[in-house]
């Protein structure tokens, strides 16, 4: 396109100040493939200790996710949704943190949660349904987990920006699925971190599915990380099966917010093996074929591959891990048996600050319910007795 | 297109069963939604319409709900009929914008030009064990916005002609479909489906001379268990379900108070704010002199919905009902 | 930093000088939203925050009303006092869901260990002569939220007293700014700004013993105006200004109407679903015995907000007012 | 990046079947550039006739303009923002639809619903205040004008996709501003369009402001356009100024609309040139330099340079341009200079099909205080004329 010379007239033909591209949109885009380190050169500039570490970590992932399972089964959950095939994401974006980071996990993310060091128990409470959240959010740096899609992202985009007011070094990574990235909140989230250039990563894992609905009635776009440049900032796509490269993905992304980089949205591409949760039946909208396609391409398969190939594992390496997975299980199962000690009174202890009087009201009348109940159940005990 | 001679008996049934045959009657009765399509729903309320009738008649749609209301309003401008799921109560929070902005307000603004048959289906209220989210009751949000019906069935029955009148209304209606009730059953013929309920009458579902309880909804079954149980106490008591809260059906329910003297509304929204404050206060305002006692209320506790383990302290029970009858001034008459 | 010597005298003024006064005393009050920073707000009301504070505090954000409360939440969740500007009423829509699933919830969902003190600050209700989307009441919205607290001034005294407590709160708190009353003037001293209202106190604004009007917000001048007219009819009406509808205080109010007899709840919003049925509800449980009449309510119509040519009618007025009080059935008794 | 054979290992490089990038990103992208025909070699491909219809267009809807801010100072209506500097954008997109395609204009749009054929006066009654839309929106095939932001967009999509599926060759064009892009819907909608392949065009006005709030607030992308590529549509960047180039870029994304290409997003960057709106003080956040640059780059101007530089328009030419648009306004003004005729009980008129008892009530009210009020004022005139 060139510029024609008009007679007479000084018409510019670049435009007035205002229209000034900020960014350079080339090094936004992520790559065509998937980032892979197991199998590739890459591998060769491991740290051994973090990938044993991973290793303990996915498979310890991976029976937790069976133990939950088998929870929801005796009753001892109101619900589960797995994250079998998906560990290497869910570990590796807790181990990329440091103490003073914060996680912000969808409700799926439990195990990222308890990678991060929170007592299983208190990561499934929500889910066993004795309270919203079993733990202080601040203790772990973990907010709660967060049951309305992408509704986390803009907190996870305000803690890193109030952080970075404060002038604390704190990042946010915040954790969403392929179905999440539809909502005008994750729209919304990616959109003030960029500007407000925040500490924050945004770690989609692309499943696969929503429930039930594949990622192509989702999106149309060549890739989730692709929606990034659209905000200014760098997408990156991953393969979210590959430990190592999901630690390192992630682990550049954090050292880049850390710095003063900004946001990050990376895309790791994994598969969801099991149904949505416990309650859902898979088989209603997907083939065995395409779930058996994917034990292949197993996270702990790639790791445990790739140890043993390089003489890091061996069997009794992986008997180890198993035995602790065990023991992690079977005192998770010993402690979930139990049945939690609810006070009814609760309902109304933080709804307020302060008790308004009208909840004092109710909380009166519950009371008096209860004791009416217990002094009906001790006559009645009584008359058992006699 | 063969009808299969399905025999519905549950309300999720019958839900189904509607949309089924508003479908086949009319070209232009769309159903959208998350998981619709190829899983029939999370409660399988829509199964088997993307295979009779294809992908797009019932259509999975990204997960966006204020993109799925907002793409809905676009075609019911085009002259469809969309039905669109919110998959839980809470998860419709997202197209309130859309809701009360547009859906609520178009055929207003276009002075009757562009009206919007729209029915929001919206899975409802607790008692299923429902983690966070999942449980809530939101209909003074959608009875505060003028414009729409708002419309909650309590029978498998009124399940399929309420729904069938929401499908052929002009009108944009909120469907409130109680969670707890989708597995109730009921003797019903999907055959001779019963005809279709004008929206906006209420039913006396229990007759009774003693207190009227007035409800709609999940609390429709629990007030004809308390009224049950009060025939012990020697009460009389009136079961009136609404069916729909928005038109509000004045003269059922005035008639029914100004006959039994004394009322009490139950719901499981919470009380401060929710519908029982309207149904009172206009009740009040219609039977004042006939009011042997103020019309009390037994809602939900004004609390977020409290987790599975806690939520039958919550909700309005036998009990909670059977004390309130019992302020009712008895000692003052009649 | 020099105090600068201004002497607020409207509403708005008093409403920046909060603000002001907030921010200075306490370094994690941040105010964010739509042209906040800058411009200062489309009503002036954070006018110089940005340039005494710096824009880190006083910061204009994206177009997102669900990205600026969602992003508050999270400041809050790192120990900030993030004040959130809505632009108008109808544009707090979109930020529902993060208000209703998050706002009114992380305390309770946490137990305690995570407050929001947030404050949503909404310019709202009519009679500006607005186009459509600019004159919402939508109060009922807020109050069936569990764990928000509602407040409404209606004088610049309090205007600036409960907001400096709005932001004192460690709970969220709506605050509803009458937007027709930011230029209603009062004699008012910012140098020796009124002690600050607890949040939770009605007012009785004019004593009386004939009826009692319950108002807040923009309606409450109109009640006063009332009362002054119906002197002329021979009542002397108690005007009760509310203040804030979350929490309710009840005592105020019923020990008012257990005064008077008699009562008309008035306010701007519809009145179906709208907080008069709340209200009227409430005080009827706690006064029945010492009503003469039905508590009445006059309310805006159960309509979309009318244009600005019309909203005349729409509005609760003096002589509405009166024709109200007129049906309080005087022939019956006191 | 090369695969490296593990001893033993059978693992596969390559993901399973469910990672496949559907779209080539490339050609989704928009030119670093805005897009511009005036003043370019590009600018001898023009149909006389088009161009001569657009500056007439352009200079109507600059006189329009002028009018509607001077009936705000006359109190005739309540509010007006104006499309000073961008009458390009605005008439262009009326002028790329078809009869049977459909307008969606946001709240600032009325220009362009006047350069479709509505009438002014119409088009003004909502800024009027006697009603919320003036029009019947099938008449013209307008959307009533928007106000809350970027809600109109899914409307859009809907109508486009019910017009496909019933096989109707309509495609809707949808208006927003720079600002609007930062909502929810606006990502909801895009995302929707994309999976649908709906036929629908969106276009954003980038005027550089969202009242006060410059672009560098509202976004980091490399240009709003780049959005796009997140959804897997086109995006491209107009100068938005530039009328030829407007109706060309927005022309072409019509065509493959139509021709069940799917979705555009198209950026044309332009300038407002005026405050807000009547009621803004634009003085408050950005100088008068700023706007001056644009003087410069004024979209009469450059039409009227190309024109007369080809010699297809003379002074005669302009003169009549703009007397036809004198004749306009003088109609416009005069018009909008008689009260309008309202009728209170319409407030009840249209709120459902059928008018609830409730509304029947309260609509009884009100005719009665009307007829009483009504009767006062007649004893009051009776008694005047005594
Ligand atoms: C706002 C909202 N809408 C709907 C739901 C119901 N829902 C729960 S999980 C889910 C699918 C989520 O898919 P994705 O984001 O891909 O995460 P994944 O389940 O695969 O981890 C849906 C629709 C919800 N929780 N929140
Ligand atoms: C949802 C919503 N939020 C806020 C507003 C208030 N508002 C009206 S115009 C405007 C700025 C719009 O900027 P832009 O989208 O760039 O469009 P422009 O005014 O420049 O045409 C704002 C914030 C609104 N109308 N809708
Ligand atoms: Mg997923
Ligand atoms: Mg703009």
């Amino acid at each position: 396109m060139t510029v024609q010379e008009l007679p007479g007239a000084s018409y510019r033909p670049t435009p007035p100040p205002a229209w000034r591209p900020r960014t350079d949109p080339a090094p936004l885009l992520p790559d065509p493939e998937p980032y892979r380190v197991l199998g590739t050169d890459a591998a060769d500039r491991l740290d051994p200790d973090l990938m044993l570490r991973l290793y303990a970590e996915l498979v310890r992932g991976r029976r937790y996710n069976a133990q939950a399972t088998a929870l929801t089964k005796q009753g001892r959950l109101a619900v589960y949704p797995s994250t079998v095939g998906q560990e290497a994401s869910e570990v590796a974006a807790a181990l990329v943190l440091q103490e003073q980071d914060w996680l912000f996990p969808s409700y799926r993310d439990t195990l990222a949660a308890v990678a991060r060091g929170l007592d299983p128990v208190q990561a499934l409470t929500l889910l066993r349904g004795d309270w919203h959240t079993g733990y202080d959010p601040h203790e772990h740096r973990i907010a709660p987990l967060c049951t309305p899609l992408a509704t986390q992202l803009p907190h996870a985009v305000g803690l890193a920006h109030a952080a970075r007011l404060k002038g604390d070094d704190v990042v946010a990574l915040a954790m969403v699925g392929d179905g999440g990235t539809s909502e005008g909140d994750f729209h919304e989230a990616l959109n003030f971190a960029a500007v407000w250039q925040a500490p924050v990563v945004f770690f989609v894992q692309n499943n696969g599915f929503a429930i039930s609905v594949p990622l192509a009635k989702q999106t149309a776009a060549p890739s989730l990380a692709h929606k990034a440049v659209g905000y200014g900032m760098p997408g990156r796509l991953v393969d979210g099966n590959d430990a190592a490269a999901v630690h390192e993905v992630l682990s550049d992304a954090i050292r880049r917010a850390r710095s003063g980089g900004g946001p990050t949205l990376v895309e790791a591409i994994t598969y969801r093996m099991e149904a949505h949760t416990n309650a859902d039946d898979a088989t209603r909208y997907r083939g065995d074929g395409e779930v058996e396609a994917w034990r292949e391409h197993d996270p702990i398969l790639l790791l445990e591959r790739e140890l043993t190939g390089r003489g890091l594992l061996d069997e009794d390496g992986i008997r180890a891990a198993k035995e602790a997975a065990e023991t992690m299980a079977a005192r998770l199962r010993e402690r979930m048996n139990a049945d939690p000690v609810l006070d009814p009174m609760d309902l109304f202890a933080h709804v307020y600050a302060e008790q308004t009087t009208q909840l004092r009201e109710q909380a009166e009348m519950l009371r008096a319910e209860l004791d009416a109940d217990a002094a009906s159940d001790a006559v009645s005990d009584a008359e058992g007795e006699r | 297109m063969t009808t299969v001679a399905v025999k519905p008996a549950t309300m999720a049934q019958a839900l189904g069963r509607a949309l089924r045959d508003a479908m086949a009657e009319d070209p232009s009765v769309h159903v959208l939604g998350e998981d619709v399509g190829t899983l029939g729903g999370v409660f399988r309320i829509t199964d088997g319409l993307a295979k009779e009738f294809g992908e797009d008649r019932c259509t999975d749609t990204p997960l966006a709900e204020a993109g799925i209301l907002g793409t809905a309003v676009g075609m019911a401008m085009y002259g469809l009929r969309p039905v669109v799921e919110m998959q839980f109560d809470a998860f419709a929070y997202p197209a309130f914008e859309q809701l009360i902005s547009h859906v609520g307000r178009m055929r207003n603004r276009t002075r009757g030009a562009m009206p919007l048959p729209i029915v929001v289906r919206v899975p409802y209220g607790g008692g299923i064990g429902g983690v966070e989210h999942h449980s809530d009751s939101s209909e003074a949000y959608y009875m505060a916005t003028p414009g729409l019906h708002v419309v909650a069935p309590a029978t498998v029955a009124d399940a399929y002609g309420l729904l069938r009148a929401a499908i052929a209304s002009d009108d944009p209606v909120v469907f409130l479909e109680p969670k707890r009730l989708y597995w109730s059953k009921a003797q019903w013929s999907p055959d001779a489906p019963a005809a279709v309920e004008p929206i906006g009458r209420a039913v006396v579902r229990r007759p009774g001379r003693s207190a009227t309880l007035i409800t709609y909804g999940p609390s429709v079954p629990v007030c004809m268990e308390a009224a049950e149980a009060a025939r012990a106490e020697g009460w009389d008591l009136e079961v009136v379900d609404l069916r729909s809260l928005v038109p509000f059906d004045d003269e059922t329910v005035a008639e029914s108070v100004r006959r039994t003297g004394r009322a009490v509304v139950v719901h499981e929204s919470t009380g401060f704010g929710g519908p029982g404050g309207e149904i009172a206060a206009r009740v009040t305002e219609r039977c004042f002199h006939h009011l042997e006692a103020p019309v009390l209320r037994v809602a939900g506790f004004d609390i977020p919905y409290p987790p599975p383990m806690l939520e039958r302290h919550h909700l309005p029970g036998v009990d909670r009902i059977l004390d309130a009858v019992a302020r009712l001034q008895w000692e003052a008459g009649s």
